[in-house]
């Protein structure tokens, strides 16, 4: 291989490109992890709450969707700095990132439970479950496969918007290939080869959803 | 009423249509003249509504020929292979013929009076002034002149098919077809629509009906057609189709509007 | 040793302990602080046994990381001349990376003992911070494309309001570049990397940043790039600690006065030649040149 | 527990700034709302085109976009397009290509769901009153899918106008840049972050009643 070609200069910067696939491929699980679990939590007392819970919920989850990432994930790393947190850019680009997204998959796990028919959470109560019982026999394993497609995309929206975590300095993917750029000037090729791997981590995703959709296809209702 | 003098209007022969493997329709012959009223009836999946749609070329049809003022509609035959019409000829053969459909199928994003003026400016070409006055003509005449700056929604179902009725007949058609109209109505609703066609039948309007009103196509209808397994299995004058029914198919369906018929008739 | 918030594993621990304690009290630091109350930084430092650095990690020829990933450059070599002088050991250092807003942030706050990042002294930081002697003098200057339509400064001159120039963001920027080209458009960019892209792709007409990363991206690639050849702005680059700390802030003043004419100078000097491409004359022997 | 002094005159004297930033922002976001509405509507017609090879040029133009993130689009269109020979576009342009180009991909998807939506039988009346195909789509098809999608319509405005802070990424001086650029001349982290943060939201909401507003006059169809 010959020095300046494309195959080359990717072989140069292995280490320093898979390192940013490595901070994005953490970065997006954190995110969705934290997400999830909180997004659920936060769906459920959109749904069930008690009301003045509800409405700090509500407001939460509008304000969060009112604002674009990228400017929670400049709040989240300069304006915490004045707290005294001590967030390195990656944690506030996490937390940035997955307080947008807690906001999403809250309202999707909303959507989900309301769109379940009434009749489900009547039979539940009439065979006596408690509340948490039919949350966790009944509504929650029928509301996953209505949530779940809405799930997969906002998992997708995660990887593509750790990009956004270049800006404050993190070594992500795409900084990762902005820095071959820098060295090598291969513009297109770096930026094609990067769009190629989000698009095959995406794929990855929607194939799994797919998967797992397909899995949840004998909950009809 | 039209006698068998009065001109042929439509004219179908040997008309077959299959969806796949079933074959719909088996060769379906038909005359309709200037000025009748024509029903089809029989059992659902006899072919009845297929047969409509076939006229006014919703659906294709593979063989056989249907012709409007002896012009073939949505073919032409040329060195012996048929050949579909251009779309801009087949919509202008389809302006000529106008349809009522059982689900009413009002534009929902117009009032009634833009509804009924959409095909008047756009196909027809009158001035917007001019076709908002045969609007207004003919909402009045189905009893919808206070109805006319309400949009579908706001309408019962009795209502929205009176103006679709009032939508096909504004465009002046040679020939009026109704698929089923009733079919989708409460009880309640029936009449209104039934009068409106009655009206338009008094008017000289040449229709071709599918319809399960057994009572109105009798009391309305010149001719009536028995349709059965996708073909026509008896055809005649009300009095003769409904007295005396040819084969057991026919009493058989007959029999079951048996209270119906008897009690009015 | 760098300490960094990247590869979550490490940093996992601590930043739950963030996340904790954004949820608890908003306050807590999370680090422990650099000094006790009382006593001098320096003692503190000494006593832990390693330096605590601020500096950055993307923009070269200052602190940036070389092909191996390993951090270096001119305030990486400033930093390594501390901590040999402190423990006799150029690799006890621990740095930690924030980007250049964090500079005053991260001293006010104790979170490091020193910034080594390129800092352009003026008056209003010095109240906030202690400068230690400068080490540098800088000048801003513009580098084209050696292909591009402007050769040279008159060039750039002449263009008027047509010429548009790339930059990091920064406080001064528009008005220095204004100085000298006064009718230039300045697009500021967030990263160093974005801004020189702007020039590589012809955005813009020129690259508009300190000389001293002129010098290393000629030196990097010499073909491509050529130097306005005009240098303007004079700003000088220290190091500084925090304020009320004059016996830290002579250690470090002593260190870096004897790496520029004393003891040090021969580290000083290569240090020059890797990363300016600059040979310093080695001081006079006789009367200090510092009263001359 | 907060040892931060605000002082809002930073604010005030940089106000100009912020509004031409926010119109900036809100003009991009309507443009690209705009173009991206035309793309959409021409690849979800040549998505359900009887034409195979349309159709797939059309799937794979929504999932390539769709799958990539923005900024590496708003990268590409900046500093790629220059290699090509596609000089003529300024920032601001290439901006708004990059995002009409992102907005067509959602819209087409929106528009694809819209048509396939519409009951046949709207069609079916149209083609019994004689109307051609072109006149069915003027004005059966599309008004009633145009009034079907103003919601998913909305949701994209406000999504789009969100993403005009990339455009701070390559200095387009739009809320975000402007609220770095405070940032940056005068230390007031908190008050240039929650001014933008601030006018987002009011703009967001703005935008979302005003819409609610156009649905509410064209909710003909229920």
């Amino acid at each position: 291989m010959e020095r300046g070609t494309f195959l080359y200069e990717v072989w140069v910067a292995r280490w320093s490109l898979l390192s940013g696939f490595g901070i994005t491929l953490s970065a997006s699980v954190l995110t969705i992890a934290i997400a999830t679990l909180l997004g659920l939590i936060l769906g459920i007392g959109l749904t069930y709450g008690w009301r003045p819970l509800r409405w700090l919920i509500r407001i939460y989850v509008d304000a969060l969707r009112g604002i674009p990432v990228l400017v929670l994930i400049l709040f989240a790393y300069y304006g915490l700095a004045l707290f005294k947190i001590n967030v390195p850019p990656f944690w506030a680009g996490v937390i940035a990132l997955a307080a947008f997204s807690i906001a999403h998959i809250a309202e999707t796990i909303r959507g989900g439970i309301e769109s379940l028919p009434q009749g489900q959470t009547e039979a539940a109560k009439a065979i006596g479950l408690q509340f948490h019982q039919r949350l966790a026999y009944v509504i929650i394993p029928l509301a996953t496969r209505r949530v779940l497609p809405p799930w997969m995309n906002t998992c997708a929206e995660i990887v593509k918007n750790t990009t956004l975590l270049s800006i404050i300095g993190v070594v992500e993917f795409l900084l990762s290939n902005q820095q071959a750029i820098a060295r090598n000037y291969l513009v297109l090729q770096f930026y094609l080869f990067a769009a190629v791997v989000y698009l095959l981590i995406n794929f990855t995703i929607s194939q799994l959803g797919a998967k797992l959709e397909r899995r949840y296809a004998h909950f009809r209702y | 009423m039209a006698t068998s003098k009065a001109a042929l209007l439509l004219q179908a022969r040997g008309v077959t249509k299959s969806f796949g493997d079933l074959e719909i329709l088996k060769g379906i012959d038909l005359d309709v003249r200037q000025g009748q009223v024509v029903a089809l009836i029989g059992a659902s999946g006899s072919g009845k509504t297929t047969f409509l749609r076939c006229i006014n070329l919703l659906e294709e049809y593979e063989r056989g020929e249907i012709r409007l003022d002896g012009e073939q509609i949505g073919y032409r035959v040329e060195s012996r292979e048929r050949r579909r019409l251009s779309e801009a000829q087949v919509s202008a053969q389809r302006a000529r013929i106008g349809m009522v459909f059982q689900s009413f199928n009002l534009f929902p994003h117009m009032s009634a009076e833009q509804n009924v003026m959409l095909g008047l400016t756009k196909v027809r070409g009158k001035p917007k002034v001019e076709a908002q006055e045969i609007a207004r003509h003919w909402l009045d005449r189905v009893g919808l002149a206070d109805r006319r700056d309400h949009y579908p929604y706001q309408l019962s179902g009795g209502q929205q098919q009176r103006v679709a009725i009032a939508r096909a007949v504004a465009m002046e058609p040679r020939l009026l077809l109704f698929d089923e109209v009733t079919s989708a109505l409460d009880p309640e609703l029936v009449a209104e629509v039934l009068a409106v066609m009655q009206d338009l039948a008094r008017s000289g309007m040449t229709m071709l009906l599918v319809s399960h009103e057994m009572l109105f196509v009798r009391q309305v209808a010149d001719h009536v057609v028995f349709m059965d397994g996708g073909v026509v299995a008896q055809a005649g004058a009300p009095a003769e189709v409904f007295e005396r029914p040819a084969t057991p198919r026919l009493r058989q369906f007959l029999g079951r509007f048996h209270g119906i018929l008897t009690g009015a008739g | 040793m760098v300490r960094r918030g990247i590869l979550g594993l490490s940093a996992a621990g601590a930043a739950v302990g963030g996340l904790a304690s954004a949820g608890l009290g908003l306050l807590a630091p999370t680090s422990a602080r650099a000094q006790e109350a009382g006593t001098s930084r320096l003692q503190t430092v000494l006593e832990r046994g390693h330096l605590i650095v601020g500096t950055g990690s993307t923009n070269p020829p200052w602190h940036f990381e070389d092909e191996s990933g390993t951090l270096v450059g001119m305030d990486i070599d400033m930093a390594r001349l501390l901590a040999r002088g402190l423990f006799d050991d150029p690799e006890k250092v621990e740095f930690v990376l924030q980007g250049p807003d964090a500079r005053i942030p991260s001293l006010i706050t104790e979170k490091v003992d020193i910034v080594c990042q390129f800092m352009t002294v003026t008056p209003g930081r010095a109240q906030q911070a202690d400068f230690t002697v400068p080490y540098y003098r800088e000048g801003v200057g513009v580098m084209m494309m050696a292909d591009g339509d402007y050769k040279t400064f008159d060039d750039l001159k002449a263009a008027g309001s047509d010429l548009t120039l790339s930059a990091l963001q920064n406080v001064f920027i528009e008005d220095w570049a204004h100085k000298e080209l006064p009718e230039a458009r300045v697009d500021q960019f967030e990263s160093p990397d974005a801004a020189l892209q702007a020039l590589n792709a012809r955005r813009v007409d020129g690259y508009f940043g300190d000389q001293s990363a002129i010098r290393w991206l000629m030196q990097q690639a010499p073909d491509r790039y050529i130097d306005a050849g005009r240098g303007w702005m004079p700003n000088s680059y220290a190091s500084a600690v925090k304020q009320g700390d004059p016996i830290w802030l002579n250690w470090v003043n002593t260190v870096y006065r004897e790496a520029m004419l004393g003891v040090d100078f021969d580290y000083f000097a290569a240090s020059y030649q890797k990363w300016f491409g600059i040979t310093l004359e080695t001081p006079k022997v006789g009367f200090p040149s510092e009263f001359a | 527990m907060l040892n931060y002094n605000f002082n809002w005159s930073v604010i005030w004297r940089n106000w100009d700034a912020f509004l031409d930033a926010l119109l900036l922002g809100l003009g991009m976001a309507v443009l690209s709302l705009l173009v991206g509405c035309i793309i959409g509507l021409l690849v979800a017609y040549a998505r359900l085109a009887q034409n195979r090879v349309l159709q797939w040029a059309a799937w794979a133009y929504v999932e390539l976009i769709r799958n990539t993130p923005l900024l590496l689009l708003v990268f590409m269109c900046y500093f790629g397009l220059p290699e090509l020979g596609i000089r003529f576009l300024d920032k601001v342009e290439s901006f708004v290509l990059t995002l009409s180009l992102y907005a067509g991909a959602y819209m087409a998807e929106v528009f694809r769901a819209g048509l396939s939506s519409i009951p046949r039988q709207y069609v079916e009346a149209a083609k019994a009153i004689g109307m051609r195909p072109w006149q069915r789509q003027r004005w059966v098809v599309l008004p009633v899918m145009f009034r079907i999608t103003l919601p998913s319509l909305s949701n994209n405005l406000i999504s789009l106008f969100k993403d005009t802070s990339l455009a701070a990424a390559i200095a387009v001086p739009e809320l975000t840049f402007t609220a770095r650029q405070v940032n940056a001349n005068t230390f007031r982290v908190m008050e240039a972050w929650l001014t933008a943060t601030a006018l987002y939201l009011v703009t967001c909401y703005a935008i979302a009643l005003a819409l609610r507003a156009v649905e509410r006059r064209y909710a003909s169809i229920r």
